[in-house]
C-alpha cells in the first residue's frame, strides 16, 4: 500500500490545439485550468457512478482556524470505493488524493507501530491503519481525538500528551551499570515477561483521550504515562533506589490515585496493554511500600 | 514537570483506608439492613427494642464502629470526589476542613445518640 | 534563526544515536524532524540487531559475512569498523534499558539470521526496532536534547563553489509544519542527515509513507554524490495487500516457503540447496518471483510462508507480533494457515556517499543510517545489519560533528575519488528541468555562514510561496506515476528496455511536476505542501536509482539484469556514483576497497 | 472543573463522550455514594430523637414508617446501598487485580443482582403494618 492513486486517463491526452500566440506560461496555466475542470468533472462522474454496494461514506471532521469556511467546524462527506481489506486510513488517503488534497491527518507506518493515526472513529478511539472498514457500520464518522486541542481537521495537538509522558522520567536509569565494556546487565525471563506488555506503547494517545478523568483533570498523568512509569519501576535492572523515586512520582496528587478504574483506556489501547491492571498494581505497590515505613 | 511534585499526601494511606473501611462496611451494612428491615420490621421498631440490642456491649461496639467507619468512608469519599473534580488551593482546603468538621460532628452526635440508646445518657 | 553546534535532521535510530553521541561529546545538539521521534520508521523493524557478542563468535566473522553478503561491493574499512563497534553499541543499548529477549541465565538472546555464519542476531521479541527507537528516544529525553518536532527540513545551506569538495555546510532550512514558519538553522559543527529510507519511490514497499528519500535528494542536489543507488533490496516476505513486512525471524525460527503445488520451493527448484529459506534476501525474492512467473504462484501473485509447525508456544513467545500483523493487515491467522507473501521494496543499500565518520565530501555535511552509503551493505544488506549500522555510524557521525578527534577516514569521498568516468545512455535527458532556479547549492560570493543560511531561507521561502500560490495539478498524480513505473520497471528483475521506459516516465513526471501546485491555502499543518515537496525528492532519487541500474551491466547482489546474468568481477567491483552538477547527474565510478584490517577479502561465489 | 483545560469550541463540536461499562459504573458508584452519605447524616438526625426520650423516638420512627413515601424511599435506599455494596465489591476486586478482564461483566452482574434483590425485598419493605 502507498499513497498511490490510479492513473487518470484524461490527463495523458495531449492538448495541441492551443493558439500559438499565447506565452508558454499562459498556455501552461490554461492547460492546468482545463485539467482541473476535467478532474472535477471526472470526480463527479466517478462519484456518481460508484455503485452503492461497494462504496463507503466517510463523514470527516473538518476544521482549519485559518481558512475561511473551515473556521466553523463541520463534517464533509466522502464516498470512497470499498475493497476487501481496506482500512480507515486507506479510505482517508483515497479521499485526500482523489477528492480533497487539503484533508489533513497524521500517518506514516501503516502498520500500527508509529502511533500517528489515533482517531475517533464511530465514537471510539482507534488507529486508522489498524481498523478494517468492514468492521464498522456506515457511514463512518471520523473525528480527531477528543479532549485534545484540534490543530486542523484530524490533527490534534499532542504536546500535552508528550509533557505527561516526559513527566514520569521515562528513561532507564539504573542505580549501577556493570563495569566492563561488554558486560551486560542480567534480567530474568520472568522479569522481561512482566514488563513486556508495558513496553509496547506506541504513544498514540488513544488511552489518554478516552479517559474521563484525564479529560477533567488536565494534570492527571494519564494511563500512558503511568504505564511508562510501570515499565521502569518493574524492571529489575534499575535497582531499589530508582524504584523509590519512581514510586514517588506516580504517588503524587495527579498520579495513580486519580485513576478511577474506568477501564476505557484498556479497552481502546491498540497494543492491548492492560493499562488499568498496571495502574492498579502500582497503587498496591505504593501502598505496600508505604506500609514498610510504619 | 515541577507542579507534579506537590505535597499531596503520598502513599495512598487514605486510599487504603477507604478500601479497608469498605470491607468492614460490607458486612456491617448487610447485617444492619437484615436486622432492621427483615428480621425486625422497620415499622415495628421501638425504643425499647433498640435499647435491648444496644445494651449488649458487642452490638453497641459494632454499631459505634459502623458509625465511625461509615463516616470516614463517606466523608473521605466525598472529599476524593471533589478533589477529582478539580478543586484546588484554598477551595480544597476549605472543603477539607468543612468535611472534617462535619464528620467529627456526626461522630459526636452519633455517639451521644448511641449512649442515649443504651441508657447511659 | 536558530543556532546549535550540531543539527541532526531526522530522529530515527540513526538520528537519535548521532544526537546522543554529539551530546556526550559536549555539543549543543538539536534534532530537527518531520515526525515526532517515536514515529520514525525504525520502529517498524522486527527481526533484530547483529553483533558478535558470544564466545566463539568474533567481529571478523561478522565482517566476513557482511562482505560476502554485500557481494563484494562493500568497502572493507566500513565493514571492519562496523563489525568491531557493533558489540559495544549493542551492550550500550542494553545498558540503556532496551528490553531484549533473554536466555535462561538472564543474558541477551541471539538467534540465527539469513547469511550469518553464527547466530548473532539479538532481538526483542518481533519488535526490535520499536524497542530500539523508544529506548534511544528515552535516553535523548534523559539528556534533555532539544527536539524540533514536526519541522520539515527542505534544504541544507551550503556555500556555492564549483567543486563540491570545497563547499561548506553551515546549516539547514526547515518549515514548521504546525505554524507554517520557515526558519534557518545554523550548525557550527555540522549537519547530520538521517532521514531514513526512500521506499516511497516504489508502490509496493515495507517503508513508511514518510520514507521519501528527503535526505538523499537534499544532499545530492547540494553536491554530495549518490553511491550505488541501484542497489535496492526487495524483501521476500511482505504481505501482498499492504507491503507490511513479515520478519525474516519467521524463516530464522524455521518457517517454510511453499508454492502453489505445496512444494518447498527453495529446495525443490534448487534456488538454495544449502541454506534453503535462510538464503539471503535477494536469492529468496528472485526465487519467489521466478515461481510466480512460472505459474506456480498462488493467485499468480504470491507464495506461502508457513510457520504452523513451530507450535503455538514458540510462535507466541518469539513471533507474536507476526500473528497480529497477519491478522490485522491480511486477515490471516498464522497459527491456522500459511501466510501469503511476496517481494516488496525494503531497503536502499545506496545513498549519500560518506566515509566511516559519516562525513560527505562537503565540509560539515554528514549522513547516517539508511540515507547514507558508507558503503557497508554493498550490493545486498544482510538482515539485522541495518540497525547496528544506525548505532555504529550514527554515533560516529555524532562524535565527529561534535569535534571528537577520530581516526582519519580511509574511505575517499567526493568526485576526486573517481577512478573512471562512467557512460550511460539514458533515452532522455536526466536531471532538473529548470536548472539553477531552485536546487543547486547556495549562493553568491557569500562565505559568511549567516548570509549563506539567509540566502537559502529566502530561496526556500520563495519556492514554498510559489507552490502555495500558483494553481496547478495535484502532486499525488505525479507521485503515483513514478511509483508505478519504478515497480513495473526497476523491480527485482531488470531489463534495459524497462529501465529506459522508467527514465522516460520519470522525465514525463518531472515535466508534470513543473505544473504541480498546493491547493490547500492554509499555513497550518499543510500536509499537501509537505507531500508536494517530498514528491520532488522522490523524482530525484527514483531517477538516480534507475540511472545506476542502467549503468551497472552485471548481476550483483540485489541488482539483476536480464542482459547480464553474471557477476562480472573483473569490471564491476566498483561503485556507481552520481554527482549532481548544476542540475545534471554525472555518472562516474569509484573503486571498492577490499583490503581490510585483518585480511584482504577475496571475492567468492555466493553459494547461497 | 477548575483545572480542566479550555479546549475551545472545537472540543464539543459533535464529539460526545462515549460511555463504556467502566464509566457508567463510576458514575453510579459516585451517585450512590453521595446518596448514602446524605442518608447517614439524615439517619443520625432522626435517631437523635432518642435523646428526647423513648416515646419521641418510637413515635417518630413509627410515624415515619407510616408514610408510604418513606417506604418507597427506603426501597430506593436499599437499591442504592445494594448497588454500592456490589459494585464496591467489584471495585475491591479490581484493586486486588482480580478479574480485570471481566470488569464489564461484573458491572452488569452488579446491576442485575441489585435489581433482583430490590424486587425480592419489595414485599418486605412495602408490606408490614402501615402503623
Ligand atoms: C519493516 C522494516 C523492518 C526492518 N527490520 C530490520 C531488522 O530487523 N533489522 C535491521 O537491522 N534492519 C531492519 N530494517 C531496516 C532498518 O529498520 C532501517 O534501515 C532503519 O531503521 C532506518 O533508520 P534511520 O534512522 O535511517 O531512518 P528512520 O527511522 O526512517 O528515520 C528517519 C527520520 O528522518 C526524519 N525525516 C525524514 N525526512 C525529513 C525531512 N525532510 N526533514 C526532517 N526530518 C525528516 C523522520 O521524521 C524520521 O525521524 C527494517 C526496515 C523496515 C522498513
Ligand atoms: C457497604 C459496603 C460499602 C462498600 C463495599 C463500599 C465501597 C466503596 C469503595 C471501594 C469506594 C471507593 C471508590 C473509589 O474511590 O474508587 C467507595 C466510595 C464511596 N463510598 Fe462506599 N462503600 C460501602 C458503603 C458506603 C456507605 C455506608 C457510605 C455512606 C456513608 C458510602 C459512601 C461512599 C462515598 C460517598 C464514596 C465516594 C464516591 C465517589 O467517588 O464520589 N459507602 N465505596
Ligand atoms: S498505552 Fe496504548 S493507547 Fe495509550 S498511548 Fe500507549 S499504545 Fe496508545
Ligand atoms: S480510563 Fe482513566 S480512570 Fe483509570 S482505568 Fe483508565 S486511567
Ligand atoms: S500509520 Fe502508524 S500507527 Fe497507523
Amino acid at each position: 500500500m502507498s499513497t498511490q492513486i490510479e492513473k487518470q486517463e484524461t490527463e495523458t491526452e495531449e492538448q495541441e490545439s492551443e493558439p500559438a500566440v499565447e506565452s508558454p506560461g499562459e498556455k501552461r496555466r490554461e492547460q492546468k485550468r482545463q485539467r482541473q475542470a476535467e478532474r472535477e468533472a471526472q470526480r463527479e462522474t466517478e462519484e456518481a457512478t460508484l455503485d452503492d454496494e461497494e462504496t463507503v461514506t466517510l463523514k470527516v471532521f473538518r476544521y482549519d482556524p485559518e481558512v475561511e469556511g473551515k473556521q466553523e467546524p463541520r463534517f464533509d462527506d466522502f464516498r470512497v470505493p470499498f475493497h476487501k481489506g481496506m482500512t480507515v486510513l486507506d479510505a482517508l488517503i483515497y479521499a485526500r488524493d482523489r477528492y480533497d488534497s487539503s484533508l489533513t491527518f497524521r500517518h506514516s507506518c501503516r502498520q500500527a507501530v508509529c502511533g500517528s493515526d489515533a482517531l475517533f472513529v464511530n465514537g471510539r478511539q482507534r488507529l486508522g491503519c489498524k481498523t478494517q472498514l468492514s468492521d464498522l457500520d456506515g457511514p463512518v464518522r471520523i473525528e480527531p481525538l477528543p479532549h485534545q486541542e484540534v490543530v486542523k481537521d484530524l490533527v490534534v495537538d499532542m504536546e500535552h500528551f508528550y509533557e505527561q509522558m516526559h513527566a514520569v522520567e521515562p528513561y532507564f536509569d539504573a542505580d549501577e551499570v556493570p563495569e566492563g565494556d561488554l558486560e551486560e546487565q542480567r534480567q530474568s525471563r520472568e522479569n522481561r515477561e512482566k514488563v513486556k506488555m508495558s513496553t509496547r506503547c506506541i504513544w498514540c494517545g488513544a488511552c489518554m483521550s478516552s479517559c474521563n478523568i484525564a479529560a477533567g483533570d488536565n494534570e492527571y498523568l494519564g494511563p500512558a504515562a503511568i504505564n511508562k512509569a510501570y515499565r521502569f519501576a518493574m524492571d529489575e535492572r534499575e535497582g531499589e533506589n530508582r524504584k523509590q523515586e519512581r514510586l514517588r512520582i506516580i504517588e503524587q496528587e495527579h498520579g495513580v490515585w486519580r485513576c478511577q478504574t474506568q477501564f476505557s483506556c484498556t479497552e481502546v489501547c491498540p497494543k492491548d496493554i492492560p493499562l488499568t491492571e498496571h495502574i492498579q498494581e502500582l497503587k498496591r505497590e505504593s501502598v505496600k511500600n508505604n506500609l514498610k515505613f510504619w | 514537570m515541577a507542579e507534579h511534585y506537590s505535597s499531596f499526601e503520598r502513599g495512598g494511606r487514605r486510599w487504603l483506608w477507604q478500601r479497608l473501611t469498605a470491607v468492614f462496611l460490607i458486612g456491617v451494612l448487610a447485617f444492619h439492613f437484615l436486622l432492621l428491615h427483615f428480621a425486625n420490621h422497620a415499622a415495628n421498631i421501638t425504643f425499647a427494642g433498640t435499647q435491648a440490642r444496644m445494651s449488649q456491649i458487642s452490638y453497641f461496639a459494632t454499631m459505634w464502629l459502623f458509625l465511625v467507619t461509615a463516616t470516614f468512608h463517606g466523608v473521605n469519599g466525598v472529599y476524593n470526589a471533589l478533589v477529582n473534580q478539580g478543586i484546588d488551593g484554598t477551595q480544597k482546603n476549605a472543603v477539607k476542613w468543612v468535611l472534617i468538621a462535619a464528620g467529627l460532628l456526626l461522630i459526636a452526635q452519633g455517639t451521644r445518640v448511641a449512649l442515649a440508646m443504651n441508657g447511659f445518657l | 534563526m536558530y543556532e546549535h553546534d550540531v543539527i541532526v535532521v531526522g530522529a530515527g535510530g540513526a538520528g537519535l544515536r548521532a544526537a546522543i553521541a554529539a551530546h556526550e561529546e559536549g555539543a549543543d545538539v538539536a534534532l530537527v524532524t518531520k515526525l515526532h521521534p517515536v514515529r520514525s520508521h525504525t520502529g517498524a523493524a522486527e527481526g533484530g540487531i547483529n553483533a558478535a557478542l558470544q564466545e566463539g563468535d568474533s567481529w571478523d566473522l561478522h565482517a566476513y559475512d557482511t562482505m560476502k553478503g554485500s557481494d563484494y561491493l562493500g568497502d572493507a574499512p566500513a565493514i571492519d569498523t562496523f563489525a568491531k563497534d557493533a558489540p559495544e553499541e549493542v551492550i550500550q543499548l542494553e545498558h540503556w534499558g532496551m528490553p531484549f529477549s533473554r536466555e535462561e541465565d538472564g543474558r541477551v538472546s541471539q538467534r540465527p539470521f539469513g547469511g550469518l555464519s553464527y547466530p548473532r542476531t539479538t532481538y526483542a521479541g518481533a519488535e526490535t526496532g520499536h524497542h530500539l527507537l523508544h529506548t534511544m528516544y528515552e535516553q535523548a529525553v534523559k539528556r534533555g536534547i532539544e527536539v524540533y518536532d514536526e519541522w520539515y527540513v527542505t534544504n541544507v545551506a551550503v556555500t556555492d563553489h564549483d567543486d563540491p569538495e570545497k563547499r561548506e555546510c553551515h546549516g539547514c532550512v526547515a518549515y514548521d509544519i504546525k505554524s507554517g514558519k520557515i526558519e534557518g538553522f545554523r550548525a557550527n559543527g555540522g549537519v547530520i542527515l538521517a532521514t531514513g529510507g526512500l521506499g516511497q519511490a516504489f508502490d509496493h514497499t515495507t517503508n513508511a509513507v514518510a520514507n521519501t528519500g528527503d535526505g538523499c535528494a537534499i544532499a545530492y542536489r547540494a553536491g554530495a554524490p549518490m553511491e550505488d543507488m541501484e542497489m535496492i533490496q526487495f524483501h521476500p516476505t511482505t504481505l501482498p495487500s499492504t507491503g507490511v513486512l513479515i520478519s525474516e525471524g519467521v524463516r530464522g525460527e524455521g518457517g517454510i516457503l511453499y508454492n502453489d503445488n505445496e512444494e518447498r520451493l527453495m529446495y525443490e527448484y534448487g534456488y538454495a540447496n544449502n541454506d534453503g529459506e535462510l538464503a539471503s534476501r535477494d536469492v529468496v525474492a528472485r526465487a519467489e518471483l521466478t515461481e510466480v512467473n512460472a505459474g506456480r504462484g498462488i493467485d499468480d501473485e504470491y507464495v506461502h510462508l508457513d510457520m504452523r509447525h513451530l507450535g503455538e508456544e514458540r510462535i507466541i513467545d518469539r513471533l507474536e507480533n507476526i500473528l497480529h500483523l497477519a491478522e490485522d493487515f491480511e486477515g490471516v491467522d498464522g497459527l491456522d494457515e500459511p501466510m501469503p507473501v511476496k517481494p516488496g521494496q525494503h531497503y536502499a543499500m545506496g545513498g549519500v556517499e560518506c566515509d566511516e565518520n559519516g562525513e560527505t565530501c562537503i565540509d560539515g555535511l554528514y549522513a547516517a543510517g539508511e540515507t547514507a552509503c558508507v558503503s557497508l551493505h554493498g550490493a545486498n544488506r544482510l538482515g539485522g545489519n541495518a540497525l547496528p549500522e544506525l548505532l555504529v555510524f550514527g554515533a560516529r557521525a555524532g562524535y565527529h560533528a561534535a569535534g571528537r578527534d577520530m581516526k582519519t577516514a580511509e574511505i575517499q569521498t567526493g568526485p576526486s575519488a573517481e577512478s573512471e568516468a562512467g557512460d550511460v545512455e539514458p533515452p532522455v535527458e536526466p536531471g532538473a528541468i529548470d536548472r539553477g532556479s531552485e536546487d543547486v547549492a547556495a549562493d553568491g560570493a557569500a562565505v559568511e555562514p549567516t548570509s549563506v543560511i539567509e540566502n537559502t531561507v529566502a530561496r526556500e521561502r520563495e519556492r514554498i510561496e510559489t507552490l502555495l500560490e500558483r494553481d496547478g495539478i495535484n502532486h499525488a498524480e505525479v507521485r503515483a506515476d513514478v511509483q508505478e513505473t519504478m515497480t513495473d520497471n526497476v523491480n527485482v528483475f531488470r531489463q534495459e528496455e524497462g529501465l529506459k521506459t522508467a527514465l522516460r516516465d520519470i522525465r514525463e513526471a518531472r515535466k508534470e511536476y513543473q505544473n504541480v501546485a498546493v491547493s490547500d491555502p492554509s499555513r497550518t499543518y499543510n500536509t499537501d505542501l509537505i507531500h508536494t515537496i517530498e514528491t520532488r525528492n522522490l523524482l530525484d532519487v527514483a531517477e538516480a536509482i534507475t540511472l545506476g541500474a542502467l549503468a551497472r551491466e552485471e548481476f550483483r547482489g540485489a541488482h539483476w539484469r536480464a542482459e547480464f546474468q553474471e557477476r562480472r568481477d573483473e569490471e564491476w567491483i566498483k561503485h556507481t556514483m552520481l554527482a549532481w552538477e548544476d542540475g545534471t547527474p554525472r555518472l562516474y565510478y569509484k573503486p571498492v576497497i577490499l583490503e581490510g584490517d585483518e585480511e584482504t577479502y577475496e571475492p567468492k561465489e555466493r553459494s547461497y | 472543573m477548575s483545572q480542566s483545560y479550555n479546549r475551545g469550541t472545537v472540543e464539543d463540536f459533535g464529539r460526545w463522550r462515549e460511555f463504556s461499562a467502566g464509566m457508567w459504573a463510576w458514575i453510579f458508584h459516585k451517585f450512590t455514594g453521595w446518596v448514602l452519605v446524605g442518608y447517614l447524616f439524615t439517619h443520625i438526625a432522626v435517631l437523635s430523637t432518642s435523646l428526647g426520650g423513648a416515646d419521641l423516638y418510637t413515635g417518630t420512627l413509627q410515624g415515619l414508617e407510616a408514610l408510604l413515601v418513606v417506604r418507597f424511599l427506603e426501597v430506593g435506599l436499599l437499591a442504592v446501598a445494594v448497588f454500592h455494596i456490589l459494585n464496591g465489591i467489584r471495585l475491591l476486586m479490581v484493586d486486588l487485580g482480580v478479574g480485570l478482564e471481566s470488569q464489564d461483566v461484573s458491572f452488569y452482574a452488579s446491576l442485575v443482582l441489585t435489581g433482583a434483590i430490590v424486587v425480592a425485598s419489595i414485599p418486605t419493605f412495602l408490606g408490614g403494618p402501615l402503623a
